[in-house]
């Protein structure tokens, strides 16, 4: 959040948001205030998808309840897991006697609340599995936590949610969660970091001719600083990897997410999003399906993601299967 | 004494909560030092909660079970932790509480804070208090000992394990990323633990 | 755009940026390059609806390109009116036989380059009117050039794109246009001003305790500067002279748009939108229909513009009617 | 002479385009002064494309509209409303032109301008210039005075037109909102119509 932010009290932001954002979307959605989660408006019988994390991220994961897409959103406070038990009233209220997927960002505090709060939820007779995304490449390495979770996690919502709604059982999305996580790479740059709510400064200050490369959703700093260029030498430096650690190669087909991290604008993904089209067609590989814009934002942090995913016929089929819910709609 | 009542168990809480929130300050300037620095601020949101919930409880299972809700709506890595630590509490107290009551319920315990939190002893984490402690209690009861000298072992072996920190880097939590510089720094999860089994011994 | 914005050669950033833009929606519609114009894939035999006016506002107005909504959108430079001949190219292309809307933003380069393409297409034997749109309160003043077309225009392209895929013909889609305009009032307020391509410093500087009320989309001042205060305050300030102007009174029904400026984050608006149903609520005013989110831009400008919109029966249908646009799909 | 034929037409515009790129910097100057300082840049690319279209075209009616077109690709107030203004004149020349030819264009060419800007004489616009010089040309074809005097007697109406603006507060355009501060300078949209008419003067 800027200085000057719109809102109330910080402490209440993300609850005042959170019924905000319910109230515009009243054909769509239910929010729950005590525990906090959003709730699909016509709850269907098939498996559940239930996900959640951090607050400063919309319009992920509110934006993604609906039709298609998730059953549950669990949002908790900026940048901070939802709490066990949240989670758990998320997955009581999701479960439709089919058992719940749990789609969960790689995060220390997400991995262990949506653990626990699976283990609360098995004790009560609901199947759950967990769906771990960690796609983003930046923070790839032999030991440690492991790769972070950043946007694939929309196409791990998107299809498993299209899947679900066919009738796929709990060990089948489970395993789709798990091929879509492992067929796609993400890698962000920053040109500017964002603000936490209360505080007066960004998380961290560029020069002018730098951009912070290999940044989270979290205001964190990057794995380093790269010198500023044009969207196509960027957006080059961004791909390049992805490529490279998919291994993919002419002849393939992928699905991008050119992401903004909060405050970037239209124009500028548009130009990335060409210039994406343009360096992967000069590999031979074709973008045949993209999502372009800000769905997984970091407060108001300028830059972006991008994220490919290496795509099958049926995972394009699911993709294209339709979806409603506020943030995407076809 | 071979086992105590859920009037006593209440009051060890009620004691465990006050000193923590006497002291969250400390606990903070520690979790500043070798980590995020909201180490208090997860406690005190967490034993707030705790009191509202205990508010008349006096059964043993209830006791714990109140503390270990509220650290379930807790955020942070200490509240789940901790949530899912008291609940195994709460499991294994049935009135009167014996010796070997605590021995299963620290056991287990400690056990599903290792498991949830992948942390061994030595790591530099809650668990360098909870393990000793437990281990302590295991030990006690199988010399019948009885419980009010069972917690006071386990309060002197928890307060060892909180120290034995201090010189540790870590390995598990955010205090992993900060390297040599959390060593002088005590954990604050341990000491809480340490305060916790303090806390039963009047 | 902010310094180290994401663009290649910012004289080129419409044109690349109109191409990434098409290229990641190939599905609903296609670009024509020089001139500039974007196409709804599909084409439908009915009055065509033509909108346009100077870029930085995505996305406004490719964004609402396709079935229910526009045929087809002219972008001029940054904040520039697109040319005559351009336009004249769009109404061409557009136009099925039965004539063209041009939904025009009241400013003084579209009002004059879109009044010109209008003549020159009639010379063609193509019938035009002209929607003009001039929703913007803080510029209402006995002479000049009349209040600025803002964000209300979603609301014309989208009624009169409803009305006319069900059949209307040109005058009666003139008449709806009017009826929207003359139903709908926006105010707007900046927390941060914007940055245009190439310059390295924002438009205005505001104090960490003020705002910049009565703004515009083109990085201009405001109507003066306001005590910055809680999402209620600052919505109430923005609600009241809207209530006003329009006369509503306790029963009616309203079209709400909470309208992001560009670099405001998703928990901003819904928590603006949470205030404003609160607000209107008070006063026996509900908003039955709303869009909460950042439609109408001024490149990286921070703040909101709030929309009421008068609704009865007729109104509210047409916004419920399906559409199907790259930014705007139910 | 009676008339003029495309050649000349041709190498009058060549003339304004040669005289007015030459002074873009002086035009500029004066809609910085008071107004947005895109003038010259909006005429240069205006201009630049005119020269793409006009390459080879000597029919008078061609080359005005190879002009008009160039203008009303390009933006700001001046493109269009200049590409209206030019368009007049290719609708009504037809070759030889004669001073009737000349009135009638410039006469049709003014209206059109003001119908599309709502600019009256006075308002400090480049109206000021075309409507003195399109009466000129009129009141010069009512005596059958010939194209090279008619052009003489505009040319000088527009300069004596756009040197009137200095003076004035403007009423339209961007100038109009900085009020007193355009007292003083001339209206860059009356002074390149001036260039236009002195072009046609070999
Ligand atoms: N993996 C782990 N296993 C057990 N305890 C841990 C682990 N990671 C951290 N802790 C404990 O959590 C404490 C920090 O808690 P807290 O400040 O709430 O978490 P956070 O680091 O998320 O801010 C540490 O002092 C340590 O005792
Ligand atoms: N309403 C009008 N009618 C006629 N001419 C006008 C009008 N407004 C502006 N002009 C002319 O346009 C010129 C400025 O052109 P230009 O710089 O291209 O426009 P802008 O103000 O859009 O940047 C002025 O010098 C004036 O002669
Ligand atoms: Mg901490
Ligand atoms: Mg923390
Ligand atoms: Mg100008
Ligand atoms: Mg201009």
């Amino acid at each position: 959040m800027p200085v000057r932010a719109l809102l109330n009290d910080p402490d209440e932001l993300v609850a005042e948001a959170l019924d905000g954002f319910a109230r515009s979307h009243p054909e769509l959605v239910r929010a729950s205030a005590d525990p906090a989660y959003l709730i699909r408006a016509d709850p269907a019988d098939k498996v559940a998808l239930v996900s959640g994390g951090g607050s400063g991220h919309e319009p992920l994961h509110t934006g993604f309840v609906g039709a298609g897409m998730l059953d549950v959103a669990v949002p908790g406070a900026v940048f901070a897991s939802p709490t066990a038990y949240q989670i758990r009233a998320a997955i009581r209220a999701a479960d439709r006697g089919r058992g719940v997927l749990l789609v969960v960002k790689n995060y220390t505090g997400d991995v262990l609340n949506f653990g626990i709060a699976a283990e609360l939820a098995a004790e009560e007779g609901i199947e759950t599995r967990i769906a771990l995304v960690d796609d983003d490449l930046a923070t790839e390495s032999e030991d440690g936590p492991g790769r972070r979770g950043t946007a694939a996690v929309l196409a791990v919502e998107k299809i498993c949610g299209a899947a679900a709604e066919r009738g796929a059982d709990l060990d089948q999305l489970a395993e789709l969660a798990a091929r879509i996580t492992s067929s796609a790479r993400t890698l962000a740059l920053a040109t500017a970091a964002c603000t936490h709510p209360g505080e007066s400064r960004p998380s961290f200050e560029l020069a002018a001719d730098e951009v912070e490369f290999g940044v989270g959703i979290h205001g964190e700093h990057g794995i380093g600083r790269r010198p500023y260029g044009s969207a196509r030498e960027l957006t080059a430096a961004l791909a390049d990897p992805l490529l490279e650690s998919l291994g993919l190669t002419a002849g393939e087909e992928v699905l991008a997410i050119v992401n903004g991290l909060g405050a970037t604008h239209g124009l500028e993904l548009a130009t990335v999003a060409r210039e994406l089209h343009e360096h992967l067609a000069g590999r031979g590989i074709r973008i045949t399906r993209s999502l372009v814009g800000s769905y997984v934002t970091a407060l108001d942090m300028r830059g972006c993601s991008v994220t490919l995913l290496r795509l099958d016929p049926e995972l394009a089929e699911l993709w294209d299967a339709p979806v409603r819910t506020p943030a995407l709609t076809w | 004494m071979d086992a105590f009542d859920g009037a006593e168990v209440r009051a060890w809480i009620d004691r465990f909560i006050a000193t923590v929130l006497d002291r969250t300050g400390e606990l903070t300037e520690l979790d500043r030092q070798a980590g995020d620095g909201d180490y208090g601020t997860n406690l005190r949101s967490a034993l707030g909660r705790a009191r509202v919930n205990l508010d008349g409880t006096a059964d043993p299972a209830a006791v714990f079970t109140a503390v270990s809700e509220a650290f379930l709506n807790t955020g942070g890595t200490s509240g789940p932790l901790f949530g899912m630590w008291f609940r195994e509490f709460a499991k294994a107290f049935t009135e009167p509480v014996s010796d070997a009551t605590l021995a299963t319920a620290a056991g287990n315990a400690a056990a599903v804070v290792q498991r949830l939190g992948k942390a061994e002893v030595g790591h530099k984490t809650m668990v360098d208090a909870m393990v000793p402690a437990a281990q302590a209690l295991r030990a006690a009861a199988e010399r019948n000992a009885g419980p009010d000298r069972a917690l006071r072992e386990a309060a002197a072996a928890a307060r060892t394990g909180a120290e034995s920190t201090e010189q540790l880097l870590a390995r598990r939590g955010r205090a992993s990323y900060v390297g040599e510089h959390a060593r002088g720094v005590m954990d604050p999860g341990a000491l809480t633990v340490a305060m916790f089994f303090a806390a039963a011994n009047g």
